[in-house]
């Protein structure tokens, strides 16, 4: 179905439909440079301050500027909406605001759209000179029109010509005021906002960006019969809007780090960008060094130096890291290592999310490397999780990998504003003097642990190294010292574990049915999915893991009271039934290797790698049809 | 190196002897040329009278990478090819250290070569030693960058492929190199005189030690050991000084460590030049540049929650 | 006890005691540079020539050229011999021949000597010029009568002076001259091989070195007590007696390898010294590049351009080419990776012998990276390998990982000498034009596989991508392209697995109360192992695997047969009942986690990490330990 | 590299136009100076009828690394800061093929430093371009090592901290090199004849194009580009010779391209300069140093059967 705008007099004097819904998502689709992001940052900023759940995420083209009107070009930003915290980007979007054709056509192309979207599009293309344009958009008409979308077409450009002379750099401003009016955002709200995004830029451009907002609202108000209402939530406790790479970067300072080593790589790097703009207030340095080696041996060299510090990469720059994270396990130097994940193997889905590194991070060192593997669920978890893998990194002289993803790294989401705590500062350099007779690594034989000796305390000097070694830091040539100084550094992350405390199921803690197991970015999304399911009555939990490695206790007991465990992943794994797959080869989720290895309990999983986040409905859609017992 | 003036400030009343800075008995070969820089790097540490718990001595892998197990000081036996790197974390986070980095030519030239190019450029204050034997030792005598061309070794049985890589040119080709020496493990005087200069330096201090593996390589250097008049001696007022070596070296060619044009001349490979090439204490030292004051808890806690500010709802 | 050699007048005329043995272990060991090593050599190949069963692996010191007289320097070789093949080095030393007392010590202190060893050691030092000399022999002797060694002194010295002018050159010949007398060994054999040992040298040496046997010979007969008797088995089909390295070696040529891309590392880099030395005639090249991931690079370029290579390294090395192997298995790149694994994490024992990079060659690519490991279990399956690895990797497009080890690559051992064929041979690059419309990833829907485009072939132009990518090799835009293609490349290693054989089990196929499996080079220990126990009438077998991803079929329904299933293994793991160790925290062997994963049966392990191979007895006495309900 | 005589050997028949080499729309901002690069050398296969079957492009990972994608002839995209060491694979196992290398300042001299300058010194026959526009483009505006000090970037936006590093300079101090010359994207007949003298150079040739990215540093080398005279052409009859590039580049500097001391003086920063800076090529090219005979199965398994002769127990 497709209506184009009603002429302005038409609507003028009747009252639009009001639409009202609990859960909407809005896109903002345009070719690379339109400003689309912006909008959309803006909007969900205002909407979170107006008390409605947010969560937005990017849409990020592989190119910096791919050609224009191109649907694998297509740049935009996702914003979707509740009258509850919303945890993750939902399913599909209900509302596009499109500034060509094309970018249009490329969301449909992946499913982006509800089948009963509504869509604003740019109308300029319809009737462009260029014949080859005309086609382009009769032919993506032709292909959207087997859908049951509601597409407006709206003249943005020619609008917008009535305030600037360039309306690539304005039309993203009227898309704002048109979706201000539709979902009945307070104007004043918005132009602060605006505001403050263009602090850095000259006056007259937020002036500019005003006149557009309201040229934008009062189109809509003239020409649009329809209006969404959302219920808001009561102002509560302050709350912060970022995304989970801010997160990370204020959560390395809150955490006492002083050094982050890095090299760039996507989707790490916007945690170094933020770093670089503020970590040298607090004293602290962004190194940007020639490679992820270095990087990781600037920052091993840190930690030992007394001053712990970071590293944060991807991917292929963590393969990249693997000799030195042995270096930093064998010799008991504290490091924080942050891999924010994206698609792989190699260079992969650089943009796109994936939580394939679990076994890398866990087993990737030639030789026994026992470390620990976390990883945060939420964005307010990837700042708070930086001061914990500080900590535990100090406490246990060892290796703390933390694997994010690209969906928290990108995704931004209101969440309750930390109440800061000087003790998650790191202490500074020990320098007193070592007790005579103090060995650099006397290692508690129960425990594992011991006191680390660094550079300025006297009577500590001693050499550090990657080769086997005593507890004085001898090189060692008795065999019987390797297997004692490899139990002590295993023995340590033994002792950790006990200290953790089982993870509490979501749903039901005495069993049922089926319990779905995650960890990471998807958390938000399984259980929204568990809590659809368990609405239509279906006996499912769901248990999310944050500590990897060492595993926490209790799974076993947990999962024998369900009658089936299948995890939920990020990551590639076998389809049963699929050719030449059996129940012997095939291959299985990450955390399903893991959980199966350690508990013994027959794990399935379920697992995509389509280069986005895992969407609700998709997921509750699985568990019926893994329901034991077959479809339910 | 400047930090020892810095340590002399809180005033400190121990004074050091030489065996303060010496580790148990070395276990490279007899006759390795190791055992005379390690001698001569304990002498510079007496006479500087370095504190063995300010000072780090970072090393790869390798025969010469073992050095810092046979100091009395900190010493960090690293990875091969990544002790620079550390060293650089090291002095970023911790200025008031002294740092010496001690490397092979495996080390250095070969697996550690983007560290090497990079670590010039940062010009961070070390001291960096690349112990040139022209061959890998610990993994038992295969073709390093520096292995002369045709000469055989267990990998290239039929003789290296390519001619011998020139650290010394490639080093002073590098932007923001500071200070570019070179000396002989065999001629004391000189390899004392050279690491002083390399210590007292105000920067990263390369110094290339023509180095003797009479296990593997005992006919390397020979000729040079043997005819002191195979050898040049560079010699400058701003140079390196060594009284009397005259007598034994004639071959004394004046040449000023401020002429990077000169010295990239001189630096090729139709004689054996001992000296400073390069000296240039004008670049900013990389660890100053990125100094910052430090903030207490309570300081960043503060600024934090400004931070926080920006993104409040 | 301790009995100085007795004059020679005395023996002269009495007949020396025969003890008559089926399996023996000797010992020589010096300072490093004294020739034990080559001693040994030619006694074991005059041995094996003799139709003795024969394993000699070398004592190898951590320094080039440790100081003199000192135990942890103790350089030298094991000999051990046995009427029946000999596959591993065994349990103790009976008989050892020492340049030095120190030597000795070190020895003694590793427990590799059996308490009632019989010890020639070189006199000279009792009664040495230098008084700490003297001391340290009388302490040694001291140390050394606690045990129940019969030490021999023998003025080896002093007799090599009649000869030599420096007996640090001509000892080790005069102690092969002892040994030959000891064992009965044909004199003549002896001198050929010296002769053949010292061929690139002048005759001279070989002259004064067959003078020196003679002279060990005399002496030995006028001044020792006691033979050897060692049965020898019927001359079979023909031998060939090498190390593992040197089977690798010569197992690349064997496959058609054309060239060797490498970076020195301990304890594979003699890989390339054979290769250095042979691989040109046969058109071979060895690279050594300026680091193992160039190293790794340069072989991908050249299989990519159509001559499958292979690059070799152990662990660190290993590490740094985990972001080329996930290329090259994202991009179906052939190649063929050998990991001779040594003691780890990090620099560890880099002599010394582990299995611990199973997990790290397995897991240890970021992304979800399938691709084969494989790992040979004697000398004469390293030679067979290389054309396996190279096939593989070609037939699948993908990566082969070689698991060796320290064990095999310095042990030496005869095998049946290999009827070569020249079908192992790599076909030359396909240079004929690829028909038109055919894509570069044409999966076979069902089995993943495609046919490689090699450079040269008309019609074959794309680009290769580590990128995700499309089957023409098109960055992938659209999200099904990554699930699909990643589906392509596992199924194909699904479909590889299905052409496995279940393994076959050692002892009882029907089962019994426990299964002992190992994996590498470890069979023989183990082997010989559950042979003692089950002479003692324990229910013990074996099952030994070559191919570890993807694991071969049938491995549940085999360990369904037995009470308990247990890996050995060279790897680290917590050992049940220490400290804070329960059975959920428990580190686990390597091969134990992946069997566990993938079987769910509560495989249990016993591992150490002595930097020393398995000795059978520690073996069969971990098995009796382990038998289900307490030990036997 | 002369391999396309060598292909003119065995006759072909076909006659390749300039769309026999012409992928797919590259996906390159608008004004990318990259496209300018994959213009002239489509247009230099064409002029040297390079057949498509037996070209290879190998890059690492970055915008300029998607060149590849673009051409008509095989490709290889290989990883961040690795395309040389595949390039040298490629060529060291099929001499017969042509083999260019297009790398980005980050991939060559940052995160492919090691690599680049062996590469230099191993001197395969090949054609490595530095597509250099002092900054990371596809990770969006990071500091590069030849971004200018000072200049602002995400990674950090206080201005590097660090003078450039000069990719000229450094590379004519590594031992070996045979070929170092520097163009400008925007000077299309210069890139050409640079790009085609780099081809016809048997070994290893390194040339730095200066290219503009007009999405993240549109006035990087917007002075040079409107100014004219702020460049300097180097002449030289042996060196790359452009006519009537005199008319808009009035600043002519002769310089023979066989002087590496000259060549040196020239690579520094104090000027803009476009040019053959250094050729030589005496220099054996590695592949051919290591070529053998190829040798039939047949053949191999009777040398095998002697080796292990050697064996028999
Ligand atoms: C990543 C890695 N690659 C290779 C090795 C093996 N290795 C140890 S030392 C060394 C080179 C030794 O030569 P050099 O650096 O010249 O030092 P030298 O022994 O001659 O003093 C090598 C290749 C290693 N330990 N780690
Ligand atoms: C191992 C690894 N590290 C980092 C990255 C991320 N990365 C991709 S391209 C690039 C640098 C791009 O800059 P440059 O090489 O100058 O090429 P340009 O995009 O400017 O043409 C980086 C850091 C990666 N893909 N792989
Ligand atoms: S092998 Fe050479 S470098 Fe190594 S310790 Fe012996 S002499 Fe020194
Ligand atoms: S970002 Fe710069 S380098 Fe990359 S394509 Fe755009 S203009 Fe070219
Ligand atoms: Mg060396
Ligand atoms: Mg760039």
């Amino acid at each position: 179905m497709k209506l184009p705008a009603v002429g302005a007099t038409a609507l003028a004097d009747r009252e639009p439909s009001v639409r009202s819904v609990t859960d909407l998502s809005v896109e903002i689709v345009s070719d690379s440079g339109e400003g689309a992001q912006k909008c959309g940052q803006i909007f969900g900023a205002v909407s979170a301050k107006m008390g409605n759940g947010v969560w937005t995420v990017e849409i990020i083209p592989a190119e910096v500027e791919p050609p224009p009107r191109n649907p694998a070009g297509a740049s935009g930003i996702r914003i979707r909406l509740g009258d509850q915290e919303v945890t993750n980007w939902g399913d599909e979007t209900n509302l596009v605001v499109a500034f060509n054709e094309q970018a249009l056509l490329g969301r449909h192309g992946l499913n982006a759209l509800a089948p009963d979207a509504t869509v604003l599009v740019e109308s300029m293309w319809a009737t462009h000179p260029d014949p080859d344009i005309q086609k382009q958009w009769a032919d993506a008409m032709e292909e959207l029109s087997g859908r049951d979308y509601t597409i407006i077409e709206v003249p943005m450009e020619e609008q917008c010509l009535t305030v600037v002379d360039n309306p690539r750099k304005g039309k993203n401003m009227f898309a704002l005021g048109m979706l201000c009016w539709i979902f009945d955002r307070d104007v004043e709200r918005a132009k602060e906002q605006i505001a403050h995004a263009f602090r850095s830029k000259a006056a007259v451009i937020t002036e500019r960006n005003h006149q557009l907002l309201d040229l934008g609202y009062e189109w809509a108000e003239e020409n649009l019969g329809f209006r969404y209402e959302i219920p808001t939530m009561e102002e509560g406790a302050p709350k912060v809007v970022m995304n989970g790479n801010e997160a990370i970067a204020l959560g390395a300072v809150a955490a006492g780090l002083e050094l982050a080593a890095m090299y760039p790589i996507t989707p790490a790097t916007s945690v170094s960008h933020m770093l670089g703009e503020v970590f040298e207030k607090y004293g602290g340095v962004v190194h940007q060094a020639e490679d992820e080696i270095a990087a990781a041996g600037v920052a091993i060299g840190s930690s030992y130096a007394g001053r712990c510090a970071f590293t944060i990469t991807s991917g292929p720059g963590l393969a990249l890291k693997t000799e030195f994270i042995g270096l930093a396990v064998m010799a008991e130097i504290p490091l924080v290592v942050v891999d924010v994940q994206r698609g792989g193997p190699s260079t992969g889905l650089p943009t796109k999310v994936e939580q394939s590194d679990l076994l890398a991070a866990t087993f990737g060192q030639p030789g026994d490397a026992p470390h620990v593997v976390m990883a945060p669920a939420t964005i307010e978890e990837c700042f708070h999780i930086m001061t914990t893998a500080r900590r535990v990194a100090e406490a246990l002289r060892t290796v703390v990998v933390v694997l994010t993803d690209a969906n928290l790294a990108t995704g931004v989401a209101p969440f309750p504003r930390p109440e800061l705590s000087a003790e998650w500062q790191a202490a500074p350099p020990d320098q007193r003097p070592i007790p005579g007779g103090l060995a650099p690594y006397a290692w508690d034989d129960r425990t594992g642990l011991s006191r680390r000796f660094i550079p300025g305390q006297p009577g500590g000097e001693h050499t550090l190294t990657g080769l086997a070694h005593d507890e004085r830091s001898k090189v060692a040539y008795d065999s019987a010292i390797n297997e004692w100084s490899s139990t002590m550094r295993s023995r340590k992350v033994a002792v950790f574990q006990h200290t953790l405390l089982p993870p509490e199921v979501n749903g039901d803690p005495d069993g049922g049915d089926l319990l779905v197991v995650g960890w990471g970015s998807t958390k938000g999304a399984i259980e929204e999915a568990v809590g659809r399911v368990r609405a239509e009555g279906l006996s499912v939990s769901s248990l999310h893991l944050t500590m990897l490695s060492p595993l926490p206790p209790g799974l076993k007991d947990i999962f024998s009271r369900f009658e089936k465990v299948m995890t939920v992943e990020i990551n590639y794994s076998d389809k049963k039934g699929d050719p030449f797959i059996t129940d012997e080869n095939r291959r299985r989720g990450q955390l399903a290797w893991l959980l199966r290895a350690s508990t013994l309990v027959d794990v399935d999983c379920w697992t995509r790698v389509l280069g986005e986040p895992l969407r609700p409905g998709r997921i509750a859609h699985a568990i019926r049809e893994n329901m034991p017992g077959g479809a339910a | 190196m400047s930090c020892s003036i810095f340590h002399a400030a809180h005033e400190d009343q121990r004074v050091f002897e030489m065996s303060d800075y010496q580790g148990p008995v070395a276990r490279w070969c007899s006759g390795c040329g190791d055992h005379s820089v390690l001698a001569a790097t304990q002498r510079l540490m007496t006479d500087e009278q370095l504190k063995p718990e300010t000072t780090v001595f970072v090393s790869g892998i390798g025969c010469s990478s073992r050095f810092p197990h046979y100091m009395k000081t900190y010493g960090f036996h690293g990875i091969h090819g990544r002790a620079l790197p550390i060293a650089t974390g090291v002095k970023l986070s911790r200025p008031d250290l002294d740092v010496f980095v001690v490397m092979g030519d495996g080390d250095c030239v070969s697996i550690g070569a983007a560290h090497w190019i990079h670590s010039i450029r940062y010009n961070v204050d070390m001291v960096a030693l690349l112990l040139d034997n022209n061959i890998y030792g610990l993994t038992k005598m295969q073709t390093s960058p520096t292995t002369p061309q045709g000469y055989k070794s267990n990998t290239q049985p039929y003789g290296s492929y390519l001619p011998a890589l020139n650290p010394l040119e490639a080093t002073l080709g590098v932007t923001n190199a500071s200070f570019v020496a070179q000396t002989a493990e065999w001629v004391p005087a000189h390899l004392f005189a050279t690491l002083q200069a390399a210590y007292r330096h105000r920067g990263f201090a390369f110094v290339r030690i023509l180095q003797r593996c009479p296990h593997f390589t005992p006919d390397m250097y020979d000729e040079a050991v043997k005819q002191p008049d195979v050898v040049e001696i560079l010699t400058h007022p701003e140079g390196i000084v060594v009284d009397g070596l005259d007598k034994i070296y004639k071959n004394q060619v004046r040449h000023d460590p401020a002429n990077i044009h000169a010295a990239r001349e001189l630096a090729q490979e139709d004689a054996i030049r001992l000296g400073l090439f390069y000296r240039d204490e004008t670049n900013p030292r990389y660890e100053e540049t990125r100094s910052l004051p430090r903030r207490t808890a309570r300081e960043k806690m503060d600024l934090l929650n400004e931070d926080f500010d920006h993104y409040a709802v």
